[in-house]
C-alpha cells in the first residue's frame, strides 16, 4: 500500500475567503441591527404581551354574519378572479422572457462559456426591461391604469398582469438556470434547439419547481391588496386592508381563514401537478 | 447479427393519468370564468388618448427631485430600508429554512401538514396586519417593521424552501443515509449543496420584494424609501416621487445584480 | 455471518405488487471478512442486491439477517445505527455538483460525527489529511480541493472510492467501482479495496463486469441472473462455460425468445410522466 | 350621459361608506332620473385622479383633497354642498400620557397621524402643530400614519404612540360606542374650526345636472323619514351650499405645510 | 476529412489561463466513415477530446476543421446546424430523471423537428417504432415505455446508446459507451454502433477503456495520455509494450515522482464552492 507520497497540500484555498466572507458578514450586520434598532426583548415585555393579547381577543369569534359572509363570498370570487385573469396576462409576457433571459439555453456558449454579443445585448436589454416592470411601485401602476381605464377591475388585472410579469420572467429564468443542466447541454451538443432542448432536458427537471413558484404566485396575485385597493377593483385584501384599519378583529379572522382556505387549495393543486406532471 | 425488430410487437402505449387533464382543464375553466365575469373594459387602454394620457403621467414625475437637502433624506431612506429589508429578510431565510425541514416531509406526513399549516398562516396574514399586530406588541420603530417583514417572509420563504426540498433529486442524500449518516448531517452534505442556488435566487427575490414593501412600514413609522413613496404620491409631489423611484431601482437592480453575480459563482 | 438471505425476493417500491421481483428467492451466506464478487447480466440485479444487503430496500419476502440481526424487526433508529456498519458506494457516484472533492471524501465520516461537527467540517474539514490519504491510495490527491463536477469520469469514481476508505464501516458493498477506469487503474483500485478489508477484517462484496479481474481476485465469486443466483461458487470451480452460459442466453439468444412474447413486454409500467 | 359616478375618500371603511351611500344613491336615482353607481376606493389619490381624469362624477372630498383636486385639474373641480358641521370642522388631539398636555410637550415624542391625505388627520394637525413651533419631522421621535382615524386611536390607546391626532367626529363616535375609555384616553388639545369635507364635480359639468344634484342635497330634510335616514347616516343636521373661496384657507395651510407646491 | 486537428490546445473554461491545458498540442485527422478507438489513462483527456471535436468545447489554440470547415470561424447559427452532423454520446447518460425512455431515445431527433413537431411528441410519440426499434437492437425494447431512473446502469447506457441510432448525424463522438455492461452485451452493443456507422458511412469516435476490444474491433487507435497524443496507429502497430506505457507510468510508478513534489499538488485551483 502506497503511503501519501507527496505531502498535503497545507491549508484549504477557500479557507481565507470563508473567513473574510464571515468577518465582512459581521461587520455589514452591525449597522443593520443599530439602524433598525433591534431589540427583540421588548417583545417580551409584559405590558406588550398583555395589549396584544387584548388585540388579538378582539379576533374571536370570527364574524359570521349572513350579511358579511355573502359580502366575503362575493369578495373572494372577485379576488380569484382577478389573479386568474392578472396572471395569465402575466405568463403571456413571462414565458418569452424567460427563453430570452436563460443562459443555460444559449447556443453560443457551448464551447466558450461565453454568450455572443449580440445574445448578451439582447439578454441585458430584457434584464433590465423586467427590473423596470417589478420595481415600478404597484401604486404608480395604478396611478397610470386609473387615469387610463379607469377605477374597477381592469387596472387591477393589468397592474398585477405587469408586475408580475417581472417576477416571473426572473425567477422562472432562476429555475432553469438552477437545474441540473446535464440533459439540456447535451441536447443542444447534439444541434437541439433552444426550444426543444427546453421541453425534451429542462422542462423534465425543473417543471415542479416552476408549478410551485407559479401557484405561489397566484397566492400573492389573491392576497395583493395594494393596487386592488386603490383603484376601488374590490377584493379580499381590500377588505382585509379596510377591516384592519377599523380594527374589526373578527371580520379579519374570517377573512384570514378564507385566505389559508384558499392557499391550502392552491398548495393540493401545487402538490397534485408536481406529483403527476414531472 | 441482424435481428428483425420489427417482427416483434410494438408494445401499446400506457395509458395516460386522467387527473393531469381534469386539473388542466379546471384550470383552463377558470381563467375564461375569470375573464367572463371581470366584465373587464379594454377599449379605454387601446383608445387614442390613453397615449396621450400616459405622456402626460409620465411627463409629471419629470425632472425627479434633485435638491441636496431631499437627496440626503432619500439616502438616509435608502439606508433604513436596506437595514429593514437586509436584516428582516435574512431571518426569514433562517426561519424559512427551519422550518423547511419538517414542511417538506422530512420528520413524517403530520409534521409537514402541520407546519405547512403554520407557514400558510404565515403568510396568509398580509404584511399591513403584521405591521398592525407588531405595533402593539413592539411599538412604533423600524424594529416593529423588520419584524413585519420577517414574519411574512418566513411564510413566504418557507414554503417555497419546503417545495424547492421537495423538488429536488435525492439520490446523493439517500446515498450518505444509507452510509447510516444522521438525516440532518446528510441533509447539509448532499441535498443543500444541491439546493443552495435555488434557495438563495428566492431570497434574493424576496428582498427585492420587501425593499418596496411600502404601506406596512409607514404604518409603524418605521420610514424608508416605501413609506416616502406613499407620502410624495399621496401628496401629487411628482418630482420627489420620480426621485424615490429611481433609488428604488437602483436598489433592486443591485440586488438583481447580486443575485445574477452569486448564481454565476455558485453554478459555474 | 456478515450476511445472511434465506428466500429473499425484493421489488422496487415503484413496482406494482404481483408483477415481477427483481430478485426472486435468493439464497446467500457471506461471513466477516469474506471477500465476494458479484457478476451477472445487465439488469441482472446487482445492484438490487446490493441494495438489499445495504437495508436500503425491503425485502417483500424471506428473511435477512445482518451481523446476526434482522434489520427489519428492529424500530429505525436501530435500523439506521446498523447502517453505519455498512457502506455502499453506488454505480454512479451521486455527488452533488460544486461540492468539493475534500469534503465529499469527508462525507464518509458523517455516521461517526455529531451534527455540530458535520457542520463545521463544511466550514473547515476536519481531517483534510484523511481525505488526501485516501485519495492519494487511487491516485488523486491532487484533486483534493477541486469541485467534484469538474473532474473526469474516472477521477470521480475514485473519489466516490475515496469516501469508502475513510468511512468506518465494517463491510463495503460496492457496485461497480471500475466501470470508468482504465486497466492499470483498476486493477490498482481493487487491490486498494481488498487490501482495506483485509487489514479491517471487513467483509467486501464487489459487483462487477471485468470477468477476468474477477476470477483473478476474489476467491468467491456469485453469478446473478434475472433476478436469480445462477451459481455461487469458489474461483476455482467457475468454468468458462459457466460464465459464457452466465452471459450467454439473455442476449445473444434473443431471437429464439422473441417468438414468445416475453411478458416484460406486455406488461405495463405504472409509469407516470409526460 | 346615463350614470352617475360616485365615490368618496376612504377615510372610513369602503364598506361603511357604500352602506352609508346606499339611501343616498336612491335618493339620487329618483331625484335625478338617472342610474347612479358608488365606486369605493382605499386610496385618496386615486378618487383625486378618478374625478379630475374624468372617470368619476361626483366625488365627496376632504378639504385637503379637494384642494389637491383643484390645484391638479387647474382649478376645474368645483364643490357643491357640505354638512353644516363641515363649515366648522375640528380635529383632537389624544394620548394616554399623564406628561402631555399642549402641543409644545409632543417634542420629542412618537406621533401617529391618519392618511398622508387626511385634511383632520394630516393636513390641519401639521397646520396648528408648525403653527406651535412644532416640526413633526425634525422635533419628534417618530412620525408614523396609520392610514385611518380609527387606527390611530387604536395605537394611542394600546400605548405604543405617545399622541396622535384625529377627527373629531371619528373620535365622538368611538366615545358615544364605547370603544375607547376617555379617563385612560384624553383629548389634550382642539384645533380650531375649519372648512373639511364637501361633494365636488368637475366644473365642465352639464349645468341643469349640477343644479338638480345641489338641490336634491339642500332639500333633505330630518322632518320626513328618508331625509332623516340619510342625513343620519351622513352624521350631518343637513347640507349647505358651498363655494371654492371657503377652502382657501386649507390652502394656505398646506401650501404653508409644505403639504402642496 | 470529417475531423482534422492541428496544434490544438483546449482548457476547460473554469481553468484559469495560464494554467495547464487538458489538451496541448494536438494533431490529428479522421477521415468520413473511419472508425477511431480513443484510449488512455483516467484524466487523460479523452472526454475533452471528444467535447472539442464536437464543438463543445473552444480549442485555445490552433486549428480544427470539421467536415472541412473551421466551426469556429463560423457563425452561431452556422456552427449549430453542424453540429447536427454529428453526435456526441456523453460520458453519463444524460437523461432527465422522471423522463420516459421512450421520449428520451426520441430526443435523439430534435435537430431534425420543427417545435410543433416536438411538443406534440412530448404528448404522442411522434415515432414509437423507431425508438423501439433501436432499443430492440440492444435487447431494451421491453423497457420502451419505462422511466429512465427506474433503469438499471447498464440499461440507462443503452439508453443513450439507442438515441443515438435515432439521430441522424454523419459522425458518432461516444464517449465510454460499454462503461456499465457486461462483456457479452458491451461486444454486442459495440457491434450495432459498429455497423451502424458503417450503414451510415457514418465516422465513428469511440473512448473505451477495454484495450482488448479496442483492439479487436478498431482498425486505428489512438492513445491519449496527460493531454498528449502518445500514438495514433494502425491495430497491428500497436503493441503490447506500447500499451503498457500508456497506462503504466502515470499510476504504477507514483512512488518514484514522489521524491519531486508534482507542480500540480503546489498549484492551489481556483474554485469557489462551498
Ligand atoms: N428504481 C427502480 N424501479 C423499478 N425497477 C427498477 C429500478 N431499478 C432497477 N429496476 C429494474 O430491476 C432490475 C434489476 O436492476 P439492477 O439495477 O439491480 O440491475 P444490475 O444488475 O445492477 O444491472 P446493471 O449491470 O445494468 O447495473 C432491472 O430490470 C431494472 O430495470
Ligand atoms: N469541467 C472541467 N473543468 C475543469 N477541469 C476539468 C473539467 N472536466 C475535466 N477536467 C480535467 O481535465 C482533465 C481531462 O479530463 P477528461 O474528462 O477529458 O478525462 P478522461 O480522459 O475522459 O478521463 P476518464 O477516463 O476518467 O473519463 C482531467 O485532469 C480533469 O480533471
Ligand atoms: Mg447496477
Ligand atoms: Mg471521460
Amino acid at each position: 500500500m502506497p503511503s501519501p507520497a507527496v505531502s498535503l497540500p497545507h491549508g484549504d484555498p477557500a479557507w481565507r475567503g470563508r473567513l473574510i466572507g464571515t468577518l465582512l458578514a459581521a461587520i455589514i450586520l452591525w449597522p443593520l441591527l443599530a439602524w433598525s434598532e433591534f431589540k427583540p426583548w421588548i417583545l417580551l415585555d409584559e405590558q406588550s404581551l398583555k395589549a396584544t393579547g387584548r388585540f388579538l381577543a378582539a379576533f374571536f369569534p370570527p364574524a359570521h354574519s349572513l350579511d358579511f359572509l355573502a359580502l366575503a363570498a362575493e369578495a373572494t370570487w372577485q379576488t380569484v378572479a382577478m389573479a386568474t385573469a392578472g396572471m395569465a396576462l402575466a405568463l403571456i409576457g413571462a414565458i418569452p422572457f424567460t427563453l430570452i433571459v436563460t443562459e443555460q439555453l444559449s447556443v453560443s456558449r457551448i464551447g466558450t462559456g461565453r454568450i455572443g454579443w449580440l445574445g448578451r445585448t439582447v439578454r441585458q436589454a430584457v434584464r433590465w426591461l423586467l427590473i423596470l416592470l417589478r420595481s415600478v411601485p404597484e401604486l404608480v401602476w395604478a396611478l397610470l391604469f386609473v387615469r387610463i381605464v379607469g377605477l374597477g377591475p381592469t387596472a387591477g388585472v393589468l397592474a398585477i398582469a405587469l408586475t408580475y410579469c417581472g417576477m416571473l420572467g426572473k425567477v422562472y429564468a432562476e429555475i432553469l438556470e438552477s437545474a441540473n443542466p446535464h440533459a439540456t447541454r447535451s441536447l443542444l451538443q447534439n444541434g437541439g434547439s433552444r426550444l426543444g432542448a427546453l421541453v425534451y432536458g429542462m422542462l423534465p427537471e425543473a417543471a415542479s419547481e416552476l408549478v410551485s413558484y407559479t401557484i405561489y404566485r397566484w397566492e400573492c396575485a389573491i392576497r395583493g391588496s395594494v393596487v386592488m385597493g386603490f383603484v376601488g377593483a374590490g377584493g379580499l385584501g381590500q377588505r382585509m386592508d379596510e377591516s384592519m384599519k377599523m380594527l374589526a378583529g373578527d371580520e379579519v379572522c374570517t377573512m384570514l381563514i378564507i385566505f389559508v382556505l384558499l392557499v391550502a387549495c392552491a398548495d393540493g393543486v401545487s402538490k397534485l401537478l408536481r406529483g403527476r406532471l414531472a | 447479427m441482424k435481428r428483425e425488430p420489427g417482427m416483434k410487437a410494438l408494445p401499446p402505449a400506457p395509458r395516460r393519468p386522467l387527473s393531469v387533464l381534469l386539473v388542466l382543464l379546471a384550470l383552463a375553466a377558470l381563467t375564461i370564468a375569470s375573464f367572463a365575469t371581470l366584465r373587464l373594459q379594454w377599449q379605454g387602454l387601446f383608445s387614442a388618448d390613453a397615449a396621450a394620457t400616459s405622456m402626460e403621467f409620465l411627463r409629471g414625475f419629470a425632472p425627479p427631485e434633485t435638491a441636496p437637502a431631499f437627496l440626503w433624506k432619500v439616502a438616509g431612506g435608502i439606508a433604513e430600508t436596506l437595514a429593514m429589508s437586509a436584516l428582516g429578510t435574512g431571518i426569514a431565510a433562517l426561519l424559512g429554512l427551519a422550518l423547511a425541514l419538517p414542511a417538506s416531509g422530512r420528520f413524517g406526513g403530520v409534521g409537514r401538514g402541520f407546519i405547512r399549516l403554520i407557514l400558510n398562516v404565515l403568510r396568509s396574514v398580509p404584511e399591513l396586519v403584521w405591521a398592525a399586530v407588531l405595533l402593539i406588541a413592539a411599538g412604533l420603530g423600524p424594529f416593529a417593521g423588520t419584524l413585519a417583514l420577517a414574519v411574512h417572509t418566513t411564510g413566504v420563504l418557507g414554503r417555497l424552501f419546503a417545495d424547492t426540498l421537495e423538488n429536488e433529486s435525492p439520490q446523493a442524500e439517500a446515498a450518505l443515509r444509507i452510509n447510516g449518516a444522521a438525516p440532518m448531517a446528510a441533509f447539509f452534505y448532499a441535498s443543500l449543496p444541491q439546493t443552495l442556488p435555488q434557495m438563495m435566487s428566492y431570497t434574493l427575490y424576496r428582498w427585492e420584494n420587501n425593499i418596496r414593501a411600502a404601506a406596512i412600514l409607514g404604518v409603524v413609522g418605521a420610514g424608508g424609501l416605501g413609506q416616502m413613496l406613499k407620502y410624495h404620491l399621496s401628496l401629487f409631489q411628482m418630482h420627489q416621487a420620480a426621485t424615490v423611484i429611481l433609488a428604488m431601482l437602483l436598489l433592486v437592480a443591485l440586488v438583481d445584480a447580486v443575485s445574477f453575480g452569486l448564481r454565476r459563482v455558485m453554478t459555474r | 455471518m456478515s450476511f445472511e438471505l434465506q428466500g429473499v425476493s425484493v421489488r422496487h417500491p415503484s413496482v406494482a405488487a404481483g408483477q415481477a421481483f427483481a430478485l426472486s428467492d435468493l439464497a446467500l451466506g457471506i461471513a466477516q471478512g469474506e471477500q465476494v464478487a458479484l457478476i451477472g447480466p445487465s439488469g441482472a440485479g446487482k445492484t438490487t442486491l446490493l441494495h438489499t444487503l445495504a437495508c436500503a430496500l425491503r425485502p417483500d419476502a424471506g428473511g435477512l439477517q445482518l451481523f446476526g440481526t434482522d434489520p427489519w424487526k428492529l424500530d429505525n433508529a436501530a435500523r439506521h445505527a446498523l447502517r453505519r456498519r455498512l457502506f455502499l458506494a453506488p454505480q454512479t457516484p451521486p455527488l452533488p455538483p460544486r461540492q468539493r472533492v475534500v469534503t465529499a471524501v469527508l462525507a464518509g465520516r458523517l455516521p461517526q460525527w455529531s451534527l455540530a461537527q458535520a457542520l463545521l467540517s463544511l466550514v473547515k474539514p476536519a481531517d483534510p489529511r484523511a481525505a488526501f490519504e485516501a485519495l492519494a491510495r487511487f491516485n488523486l490527491e491532487d484533486k483534493l480541493y477541486h469541485r467534484v463536477d469538474r473532474l473526469s469520469g474516472g477521477e470521480r469514481q475514485r473519489c466516490g472510492m475515496a469516501r469508502l476508505l475513510v468511512s468506518e464501516a465494517a463491510a463495503f458493498l460496492v457496485d461497480e467501482p471500475l466501470s470508468a477506469l482504465d486497466p492499470t487503474l483498476a486493477r490498482q483500485t481493487l487491490r486498494v479495496l481488498q487490501q482495506e478489508a483485509k487489514a479491517r477484517q471487513a467483509t467486501l462484496v464487489c459487483s462487477l463486469h471485468q470477468v477476468d479481474l474477477a476470477r483473478q481476485h476474489f476467491e468467491r465469486i456469485v453469478g446473478l441472473r434475472a433476478g436469480r443466483i445462477v451459481f455461487d461458487a469458489p474461483r476455482e470451480a467457475v468454468s468458462d462455460a459457466m460464465i459464457a452460459a452466465l452471459y450467454q442466453n439473455a442476449h445473444e439468444a434473443v431471437p429464439a425468445l422473441a417468438d414468445s412474447p416475453t411478458p416484460a413486454v406486455l406488461r405495463r409500467p405504472a409509469t407516470r410522466c409526460f | 350621459q346615463q350614470v352617475l359616478r360616485v365615490s368618496a375618500i376612504p377615510d372610513e371603511a369602503p364598506t361603511e361608506l357604500q352602506r352609508k351611500f346606499k339611501p343616498l344613491g336612491n335618493y339620487l336615482e329618483q331625484k335625478l332620473g338617472m342610474k347612479v353607481e358608488f365606486m369605493p376606493v382605499t386610496d385618496y389619490a386615486a378618487s383625486v385622479e378618478g374625478l379630475i381624469n374624468n372617470k368619476l362624477d361626483m366625488v365627496w372630498f376632504g378639504g385637503f383633497t379637494f384642494v389637491q383636486a383643484k390645484a391638479r385639474s387647474g382649478g376645474k373641480v368645483l364643490p357643491l354642498v357640505q354638512r353644516e358641521e363641515d363649515e366648522q370642522f375640528k380635529s383632537v388631539f389624544v394620548t394616554t400620557d399623564k406628561a402631555i398636555n399642549k402641543l409644545t410637550d409632543l417634542k420629542g415624542k412618537t406621533f401617529s397621524f391618519g392618511s398622508e391625505s387626511s385634511t383632520s388627520g394630516h393636513l390641519m394637525p401639521r397646520y396648528f402643530l408648525l403653527n406651535a413651533g412644532i416640526n413633526p419631522d425634525t422635533d419628534m421621535k417618530r412620525v408614523a400614519f396609520s392610514g385611518a382615524h380609527d387606527a390611530t386611536v387604536a395605537a394611542v390607546s394600546g400605548g405604543k404612540v405617545d399622541a396622535g391626532a384625529v377627527n373629531i367626529s371619528v373620535w365622538e363616535k368611538l366615545v358615544t360606542q364605547n370603544k375607547v375609555d376617555p379617563k385612560t384616553v384624553r383629548v389634550f388639545y382642539t384645533t380650531p374650526g375649519y372648512y373639511d369635507y364637501n361633494w365636488s364635480v368637475r366644473s365642465d359639468m352639464n349645468p341643469a345636472l349640477r343644479q338638480k344634484l345641489t338641490e336634491a342635497f339642500l332639500s333633505l330634510n330630518k322632518n320626513d323619514p328618508q331625509g332623516k335616514e340619510i342625513l343620519d347616516l351622513q352624521r350631518a343636521t343637513r347640507f349647505v351650499p358651498t363655494r371654492p373661496e371657503n377652502y382657501d384657507a386649507i390652502e394656505k395651510a398646506a401650501r404653508q405645510a409644505g403639504l402642496l407646491k
